[in-house]
């Protein structure tokens, strides 16, 4: 795998609420309500919607390019699995679209070897963290094999449960500390994940042992159906960091430099000993929580318009260009190497062989148990009339609807 | 009388429950807006109201335990968890309180609550989405677990559950929902929760399941019944308490028996089946009897979910392996 | 039973923030690091600790004899108890010494029906809010008997699990609410408590549903061995109230008319619609956390002498005594007639006949059933030799050690 | 060789662990200062330093997670649970993760980890401290379940299942933590996680049990056998994976089998193997496997014990049962 990540120093280190342009610590009350979309004042970020610069970027151009870069390739590959999964080609798929600014920005913050445990919806994340796409597709093909990510790459396989995978966070970046490395541990989890205890005893834990965990939040409005604004009373996501003395702060996940910056800023506050933080990266998830989700019922359709105008790429597509950095040439380059580099993978990931029954049962321990011995011998004996490996359930299924996932 | 699939009859059985009981209310994760993932819900909140139907934080151990302090309080409420795979954070509330508050409280405090649960795998979903743990459930003292195979007896004993003085762990076999369709009464019914049901009557060996696996177990009887072999059926539908008078009388005459299920089956609740028959009947038995279960493994992804989940030819190899001896 | 709770009306309703006296509101920052011992100053008090008065108190003197007489006679109880107990007579007991003005203060806050779903260490809360001494023993004889309270009090039975119960809470009120009664629940536990993930969702849910509920947290310093100040790192158990857009207050928990006048507060904001909020009574466990603890293996045996000067009964004494309304004839007049309550109620306990096996069998459902049914007709054969009810399990244990709770 | 009870072994071979393996850590409530309520742990923290031994918050499902992560990370911990009926708010991180991360990651990522757990009744405990839910745990794919019930188990088990590569759930029969002292070798041993192990031989009948109630078993073997009954006596040992081959080669040979568990019977782990008897030897059987276990009720409180707990007189008299038919 080619080294995705970044390993520029930020030179930062002044702790999170530097970077509230109001000088309003995050922790303190001043952090906005979550109202999607009325909050750019008291939340960081560094570039407007129409691609203006609030504050001196601290990154190079040619940097900016890479992150705009890796923004377009993310897309093409949630646009891609969107057809895909159309066709009966993936399982569910949970699209990201509109979050791509938060995912890129969080994960090419990270060192290439940092621990990260992220979500159904983190394809993007989990790849420019060094996650490969031929990966990702086979897991969403419904192959096990898929979370064998390469030696090296310290990602888990993308969390399903809601909620169970922060604290594991925790642990890791506990083992780090323990045995003196500098990596630390990043978990991404949704505004949802929040509402579960596990969440508390995440933090609290983190905070306890002041372990180098990164907690990122990606804040998009919903689980599922149900509203952020309804999901908690309190003022924001960011100001639950108070309940376990950890900083919190909230930022403009769709711009994809401030959440580069403020989980870079978290990072090395971790890497340095200074122990966790919360940051809430307020975004919009634009298109259905899965391909099996219809959001019209439960909200407006006009409701994404706005976000679409505050959409991840085109901010810094706009950026670039007011520096002459884009073209429409560039872009039709980009888009046809992506295009092209999520082909390959699919193709990839259409060729595997077809797991077996032996591999089912070999996966389990480190050694098939005595049982399993047993249970794989006995089906030396199974009847050829059985389903042949791969033709999955749907054949049992007799049931007329699509697969579902919560 | 309408023609409904199964999970039509489970929202119309809660329709009815809201409408006849205004100590019931529905609470869960997507329950309200969208009618919950699978629909069960759909409407309900329109027709009777935000103040009955809510929608919950993603938050499982909140929802039961809310829902019991509820049920304390002497409200009727049905919980729903999205996907059994998603029960276990509030595994703690049912066994520690849901299941005990009658016991701690010498009868003075009760838990009349209903938790709905999607379960069971087939249809190529992520993990956690195919779970078939109901042994975890069916070992609890204080519980009841019902798990219907049919759209009538979804009515008719969800209605029951409702009813219940004690709390009703309610597995919905997801793989059924939209399966078959039955002509049912659209009149308030219940269903005994308890009883097994003797689906198809016969003399040369029992199959017993329940839930989702019912429909390979019927699809097993029928080409059993194709070759001669005269099958006995019973849908077990009451996990606990268990009828084992029912189960033993029929095995007692068939002289065999099969029990299907979708769980490993190391700890599954055919294990139990199987002891209760032996200690009961071990006279009558003709063979010993089978488990055709799913193994020892995560129910697997979708690629692999043929590979693991027991077949049709399965159960009739288990059957003839039962009649050969 | 004689209802033990008080119907005035406190007149109060200004919200919790009003009762404190420096002004900082509950929820701020200024809201002290919970250090027991150098926190008067930010912590909502009435009565110093010398007897003083801080303030005006907005009860009577009989109100406050009344008041000093209940924690008399709790105290009673609880030193009855722990001899008890090393007798045999008592399984494990956890003892609430140092703790009776949180536990008196607060439930003589409450309605006579209001709901109470408190802990294994409430005995003089439960007592106070309507639990007769009579169960209370009987359930820590073990017997489950002790848990069935007479119609017309709504306490359930003391919660056994750390953090299960709050839950409970927010569910009773919730069905309240939704009834249309101005009945509350009243949820009391531990500092422990609020590391579990079930304190995060019951107070989440109090709090998006607006329930009448009020959480009130005993901080007595230890979850057995493991001191309150490692157990967060957040500036004090109220603090976290924020994360809930919830109000939160820290009390002086040796103050009782501190508490109650708090407790009543929060119980008459829930009762007037205005929901849930939290409250932290400082306080310590002068005891062992139960009779199978010791104490001295983890903490200083002199540490809880500052605790025994600052001792919610003396402190009340005092005051009285200066106004004139202590003499030592009533004290030893209070004394004898609580040992003799206590006697009696213990008495009554042992009287009750040992509890059956079809007892033990018919409390699992309204009815038993069909296999239970099975296993009390077994239970006809079952052999004579078999140990007579009420033996306990000592006989069967062979163990040389204790009962041990943890 | 030091003459310990069982408590003594565990905490043996906990400190022989952490001298061993730097990679060994433990976690838990009260486990550091004090020990562990029943002193598991006692002495551990100031001879292995307190970042070895940490106590935790009051967080089972934090705890376990914690864990699991570390474990990922390549360390062994060792995590506490305080009473098996305070597990249940970790068993979503048992099941859904430590239980499956080997399987969701085709071997990349493993949980070599161990979660102790104090079980059983009989010490009059308060609610919830005398649980015997081991079948919740047993039914669970991708997990191990150990219960030693001697001090020589005990310590050699404890080690293999830290040096296992695979996550092992570790009960611990608080009933025989001080009841039996035994002779055993200092030195670094394991006990092999898997095979039972057959402490009394003998031809007529065959009694099957484990942890806390072996010592129930064995005394009901000494009676028999003051009877002149030939009685083979099994401790399970490892109840997953399940050594059925172990089991039945011995009922094949006594033709007899009584299975004796704390826990309730319905859904208890005597009907699995009662179960996988039949199905192996229904031929050889002579008489029903017996069952003798615990009622249908949640563990009562200390009054009742004596009503719920399995008693030498009814093993001695379910193996009675099958001699005489
Ligand atoms: C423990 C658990 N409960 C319920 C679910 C079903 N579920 C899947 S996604 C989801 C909503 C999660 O929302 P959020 O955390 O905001 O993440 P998002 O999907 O918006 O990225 C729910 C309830 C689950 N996967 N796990
Ligand atoms: C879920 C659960 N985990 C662990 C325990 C064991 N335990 C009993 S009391 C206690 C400490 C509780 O501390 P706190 O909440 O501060 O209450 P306190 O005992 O100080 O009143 C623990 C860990 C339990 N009872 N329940
Ligand atoms: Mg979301
Ligand atoms: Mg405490």
């Amino acid at each position: 795998m080619e080294n995705r990540v970044s390993s520029r120093k930020s030179g930062l280190g002044r702790g999170l609420d530097a970077l509230i342009p109001t000088g309003a610590g995050p922790t303190s009350g001043a952090v906005a309500r979550q109202t999607p979309g009325d909050d750019t004042a008291t939340m960081f970020g560094l570039i407007d919607p129409d691609g203006a610069v609030r504050d001196r970027l601290p990154i190079t151009v040619d940097e900016m390019k890479a992150l705009y870069a890796d923004m377009v390739e993310a897309r093409a590959f949630d646009t891609k699995s969107m057809a895909l999964q159309r066709q009966g080609r993936l399982a569910t798929y949970a699209p990201f679209r509109g979050q791509e600014g938060a995912q890129i920005g969080a994960a090419a913050a990270l060192h290439a070897d940092d621990w990260v445990a992220a979500t159904y919806r983190d394809a993007a994340l989990n790849w420019r963290a060094g996650y490969p796409w031929e990966l990702l597709i086979l897991g969403r093909t419904g192959d096990e094999r898929g979370g064998e990510v390469p030696e090296g790459v310290n990602i888990l396989p993308p969390s399903i449960t809601v909620g169970g995978h922060m604290i594991h966070a925790v642990g890791l970046a506990w083992a780090e500390m323990l045995a003196g490395t500098d990596r630390i541990a990043f978990t991404s989890f949704g505004d949802g994940a929040t509402s579960e205890g596990d969440f508390h005893e995440a933090m609290n834990f983190a905070a306890v042992y002041n372990t180098p965990t990164v907690f990122f939040c990606q804040n998009n409005g919903y689980a599922i159906s149900y509203p952020t604004s309804e999901q908690t009373r309190s003022e924001s996501i960011a100001i639950k960091a108070e309940a376990y003395g950890m900083p919190g702060i909230r930022v403009d996940g769709n711009d994809v430099v401030a959440v580069l910056v403020a989980v870079r800023e978290a990072a090395s506050l971790a890497r340095s000993g200074a122990g966790p933080s919360l940051i809430e990266a307020v975004t919009y998830r634009i298109g259905p929580h899965t391909t099996a989700d219809d959001p019209s019922r439960y909200r407006p359709a006009d409701e994404g318009d706005q976000w679409e105008d505050k959409d991840p790429l085109e901010r810094v597509r706009r950026l670039l260009e007011s520096q002459g950095a884009w073209t429409e040439e560039w872009q039709s380059e980009l888009e046809t190497e992506a295009t092209q580099t999520i082909e390959r993978a699919v193709d990839w990931a259409e060729s595997i062989p077809e797991p077996t029954f032996e591999e089912m049962l070999s996966r389990m321990y480190a050694q098939p148990t005595a049982p399993l011995r047993e249970q794989l011998d006995r089906e030396g004996g199974r009847p050829p009339s059985d389903p042949p490996p791969g033709q999955g359930g749907g054949k049992h299924a007799g049931s007329t609807h699509e697969a579902v996932d919560g | 009388m309408a023609e409904v699939n199964l999970a039509q009859a489970l929202n119309g059985a809660l329709d009815t429950a809201l409408g006849a009981d205004e100590r019931v209310v529905l609470l869960g994760e997507d329950i309200g807006r969208t009618g919950g993932v699978f629909r069960i819900t759909d409407g309900l909140r329109d027709r009777h109201g935000p103040e009955r139907v809510f929608d919950t934080p993603v938050a499982e151990s909140g929802i039961v335990g809310a829902a019991l302090g509820m049920a304390i309080a002497g409200m009727r409420p049905v919980a729903e968890l999205q996907f059994l795979g998603f029960s276990y954070p509030a595994y703690d509330q049912v066994i520690s309180h849901v299941a005990r508050i009658r016991n701690r409280s010498n009868h003075r405090f009760t838990a009349p609550l209903v938790i709905r649960i999607p379960y069971g795998g087939g249809i190529g979903a992520a993990e956690h989405h195919s779970e078939s743990t109901e042994a975890i459930y069916a070992h609890i003292p204080g519980l009841k677990v019902v798990v219907p195979s049919t759209p009538r007896d979804a009515r008719g004993l969800l209605l029951a559950a409702i009813e219940d003085p004690d709390p009703v762990v309610f597995l919905e076999p997801i793989r059924l929902y939209r399966a078959v369709k039955e002509d049912i009464p659209d009149i308030y019914y219940k269903v005994e929760i308890g009883p097994v049901r003797i689906e198809r009557s016969g003399d040369d060996v029992t199959l017993i399941s329940w839930g989702a696996m019912m429909r390979e177990t019927r699809a097993a009887a029928g080409a059993l019944g194709d070759e001669g072999v005269s099958v006995e059926v019973i849908d077990v539908c009451t996990l606990a308490p268990l009828d084992r008078e029912g189960i033993v009388a029929s095995v007692e005459r068939t002289g065999r028996a099969v029990v299907v299920h979708e769980a490993p089956i190391t700890g599954g609740f055919g294990g139990e089946i199987a002891a209760s028959i032996q200690e009961r009947s071990l006279y009558s038995l003709q063979a010993p009897v089978q488990r055709v279960t799913g193994w020892d493994t995560v129910f697997p992804l979708k690629r692999s979910e043929g590979h693991y989940l027991p077949t049709v030819d399965r159960i009739v190899a288990a059957a003839r392996a039962t009649l050969e001896v």
